[in-house]
C-alpha cells in the first residue's frame, strides 16, 4: 500500500467520523467541528488525487492543491459564520443545545443571561 | 523507504485518534483543543503528500486561526457539555450510514484509474507566459483567478452576514476579542516581540510564493494572527466596525482584483486575462492589497459581531 | 571523507540526544506529581529537545536555510518561555479548585 | 541517514501518541496546554526532521509558519480560558 492510498482511506474515516458528530451531537458548537472534520477528511482525498497526479516534474497536480487551498479559506468562512449564528442564537434564547429546542424554549426564557 | 512509510502509518493512526477523540469527548473546551491538533497534524500529513502550500495553508488557517475563533466563541457561550441524544437507535442508524459513507469512499480510493488523471503538464506548460515558478501560485492567481476572486468575495460576504447579527444597538461597534488582564506584563513582551519577526515571515511568504510554496492568502493568515496577538495584549485598539478605512481597506483586496479584471479587457481582451510580458508583475502587484484585506477579514471574522464596549 | 563521517557522527549524536528529551520531556509530563514540575519537564523538551535537533541538523543546511533553523528554534524559546508564565498562573488560579 | 532521521520523526510522533493521551486525561487546563504545546514542539521537530530527509528546504518554512502560529494558538488557549474562568 503507498502513503496515498494510505492517507486516501484515513480521509474516508475522516468523513464518516465528521458526519457522525455532524448528526448526532445537538451542541451546534459541536456540529460545526464535525463539519470541519469532514471537511479536512474531503481535502484529504483531494490531496491524494493530487499527489497520484504527479507528472511534469512536480510530486502532485497543482490544480486539485489549489481547489483544496480555496477550499480551506471558504470553509474557515463559512464556520465563522456560523460560530456567529450561535454566539446570537444563545445570546436571544438563553441557551446552546439544539435538542428539543422547540419544547424547552419557555423552560429556559430567562433562566440564562 | 520503509521508515517513511512507518512515519505515515503513524501520522494516519494519530489523525483518527485526534478525530475520535473530538467525536467522543463531553468537554467541548476539549474538543477544541483536540481540533487544533488535528489541524497541526493535518499540516503534517499535506507535508508527506508534497503539498508543501496546502500543509503552510492548513498550519496558519486550521491550528491557527480556527483555534482563535473557536476560543473566542466558547468565551462568549454558556458552559454547557454535550448531551448525547439519549436516543441509542438513532444514533445506531446514523453510525451505521456514516460507516456506510466512509466504506463508498474508501472503495473509490483503492478504485481509483491507473495511470491517475493529471493536469500537471498543462500546469506546467502554461508556466513560462505567467511567469511564475510555483505551479499553484499560478492556478490559483492566473487560470483559475475567477475562484480566487470569488473566494475574496466570499471572505467578505461572510463579514458583512457575521455583522449583521450584531443587536441594533451594537450596529458599528467595536468587536471584542477575548479580555485578559496581563498583570506582569510577559504577555506584552512577546506582543512586542513576535510581531516584527511575524510581518518579516508574512513578507516573505508573499514573494517566495511567486517561485516556491508559499503565497498572499499564508502571509494573510499570519499577519491576522500577529495583529491578534497584538489587540489580545492591549498595545493595539480593535478599529471601530464602521471606521472608513477599516471597510476600504477590507474590500480592497477583492476590487484590485476586480480593476485587475476589467482592465484585462482593455489590455488583452478578456476578464482578468494579463499582458504576457507584465503576468509576474501584476500578479504579484495584486497580491499585496489582497494579503492586507485579506488579513483584516480574518480578524474581524474571528473577532465576530461588534458589540459596544461599555455595554458590559 | 573523514569529515563527512564526521559530520554524521555529529547529527546522529546530537538528534539522537535531541530525542531523549523529548522522550524525558514527555514522561516528565506523564509521571511528575503536579503541575509546576511537570511545566519543569515540559520545558526541557522545548529548549533541548528541539535545540540539540535543530543542532545535528544544522551541518545539512547551507546559509539562508540553517538560519532558518536557528530562528525556528529562536522563536519557540520565546513563545514556550511566555506560554510557561501564562500556564504557571493559570495554574495558580486553578489550584484552589483542585 | 535519511532512514535514521524518518525514524526519529517516527519516534517523536510516537512520543506524540503519548503526550495526546496526556492532554485527552489531562485533569487540570494547566495540564492539557502543557500537553498541546509539547505538541507543537514535536510537530516542528518532526518537520525540522523530515525537511532533512527529504532535502525539500519548503518544509523549513512550514515550520517556521508552525512555530509562530503555535505560538499564537498556546496564548489564545492561556489568555481566553483565564477569561471563560472568570465568568464561571
Amino acid at each position: 500500500m503507498t502513503s496515498a492510498t494510505l492517507f486516501g482511506l484515513c480521509g474516508a474515516i475522516l468523513i464518516g467520523l465528521g458526519l457522525f458528530e455532524l448528526i448526532t451531537d445537538p451542541h451546534p458548537l459541536r456540529k460545526i467541528l464535525g463539519f470541519n472534520l469532514l471537511g479536512g477528511g474531503v481535502f484529504l482525498v483531494l490531496g491524494v488525487v493530487a499527489r497520484r497526479g504527479a507528472a511534469a516534474g512536480y510530486l502532485g497536480d497543482p490544480v486539485p492543491q489549489a481547489l483544496v487551498i480555496t477550499g480551506i479559506v471558504v470553509a474557515f468562512s463559512a464556520t465563522a459564520l456560523a460560530v456567529a449564528l450561535v454566539v446570537r442564537l444563545s445570546e436571544v434564547s438563553g441557551r446552546v443545545s439544539l435538542a428539543y429546542a422547540s419544547s424547552e424554549q419557555t423552560d429556559s426564557d430567562g433562566a440564562e443571561g | 523507504m520503509m521508515v517513511a512509510l512507518i512515519v505515515d502509518v503513524g501520522l494516519a493512526i494519530l489523525i483518527l485518534f485526534v478525530a475520535g477523540w473530538i467525536v467522543a469527548v463531553r468537554s467541548t473546551f476539549a474538543a477544541v483543543i483536540g481540533f487544533v491538533v488535528y489541524g497541526l497534524l493535518l499540516s503534517l500529513v499535506w507535508v508527506r503528500l508534497w503539498a508543501i502550500d496546502i500543509a503552510l495553508t492548513e498550519a496558519a488557517i486550521g491550528s491557527g486561526v480556527t483555534g482563535a475563533l473557536l476560543l473566542r466563541t466558547l468565551s462568549r457561550l454558556p458552559v454547557e457539555h454535550s448531551e448525547r441524544s439519549a436516543n441509542g437507535s438513532f444514533r445506531f442508524i446514523a453510525g451505521l450510514f456514516c460507516a456506510f459513507i466512509s466504506l463508498a469512499i474508501a472503495m473509490v480510493i483503492v478504485a481509483l484509474p491507473e495511470p491517475a488523471p493529471t493536469l500537471a503538464p498543462e500546469a506546467s506548460a502554461g508556466l513560462p507566459a505567467v511567469g511564475v515558478g510555483n505551479p499553484v501560485t499560478a492556478v490559483l492567481l492566473s487560470y483559475r483567478a475567477f475562484d480566487t476572486f470569488l473566494e475574496k468575495v466570499v471572505l467578505v460576504l461572510a463579514l458583512v452576514g457575521c455583522w449583521s447579527l450584531a443587536a441594533d444597538r451594537d450596529w458599528g461597534g467595536t468587536p471584542v476579542l477575548w479580555r485578559y488582564s496581563d498583570p506582569d506584563g510577559v504577555l506584552k513582551f512577546l506582543a512586542q516581540t513576535l510581531p516584527p519577526i511575524g510581518v518579516l515571515v508574512a513578507i516573505y511568504m508573499l514573494w517566495t510564493g511567486a517561485d516556491h510554496p508559499g503565497g498572499a492568502f499564508q502571509a494573510s493568515a499570519m499577519l491576522a494572527a500577529m495583529w491578534m496577538l497584538t489587540i489580545v495584549a492591549g498595545l493595539m485598539r480593535m478599529p471601530r466596525t464602521n471606521d472608513d478605512l477599516l471597510r476600504l481597506t477590507l474590500v480592497s483586496g477583492a476590487s484590485a482584483f476586480l480593476l485587475l479584471g476589467f482592465a484585462g479587457f482593455g489590455i488583452v481582451g478578456s476578464f482578468l486575462a494579463y499582458p504576457p510580458d507584465y503576468a509576474k508583475a501584476l500578479i504579484v502587484a495584486v497580491e499585496i492589497p489582497m494579503t492586507i484585506a485579506v488579513a483584516a477579514t480574518l480578524v474581524m471574522l474571528v473577532a465576530g459581531p461588534p458589540q459596544r464596549r461599555d455595554m458590559s | 571523507m573523514t569529515l563527512l563521517l564526521a559530520r554524521d557522527i555529529f547529527t546522529i549524536v546530537a538528534v539522537t540526544f535531541g530525542a531523549f528529551f523529548f522522550l524525558a520531556g514527555t514522561v516528565g509530563l506523564i509521571r511528575f506529581p503536579d503541575t509546576l514540575t511537570r511545566l519543569h519537564a515540559l520545558t526541557k523538551a522545548d529548549n533541548l529537545g528541539l535545540g540539540l535537533v535543530a543542532l545535528g541538523l544544522l551541518p545539512w543546511a547551507d546559509g539562508i536555510l540553517a538560519l532558518k533553523i536557528v530562528c525556528v528554534w529562536v522563536l519557540v524559546q520565546f513563545s514556550s518561555s511566555t506560554v510557561s508564565q501564562l500556564i504557571a498562573r493559570l495554574a495558580q488560579q486553578e489550584r484552589p479548585q483542585a | 541517514m535519511d532512514n535514521f532521521l524518518f525514524a526519529v520523526a517516527a519516534f517523536v510522533l510516537g512520543l506524540l501518541i503519548l503526550g495526546l493521551v496526556c492532554v485527552l486525561k489531562g485533569a487540570t487546563l494547566a495540564d492539557r496546554m502543557m500537553s498541546a504545546q509539547l505538541l507543537g514542539t514535536s510537530g516542528i521537530a518532526a518537520l525540522l526532521l523530515m525537511a532533512t530527509a527529504v532535502s525539500e528546504p519548503a518544509i523549513i518554512d512550514v515550520a517556521l509558519a508552525l512555530a509562530l502560529l503555535a505560538a499564537f494558538a498556546s496564548i489564545a488557549f492561556a489568555t481566553s480560558s483565564g477569561d471563560r474562568q472568570d465568568r464561571e
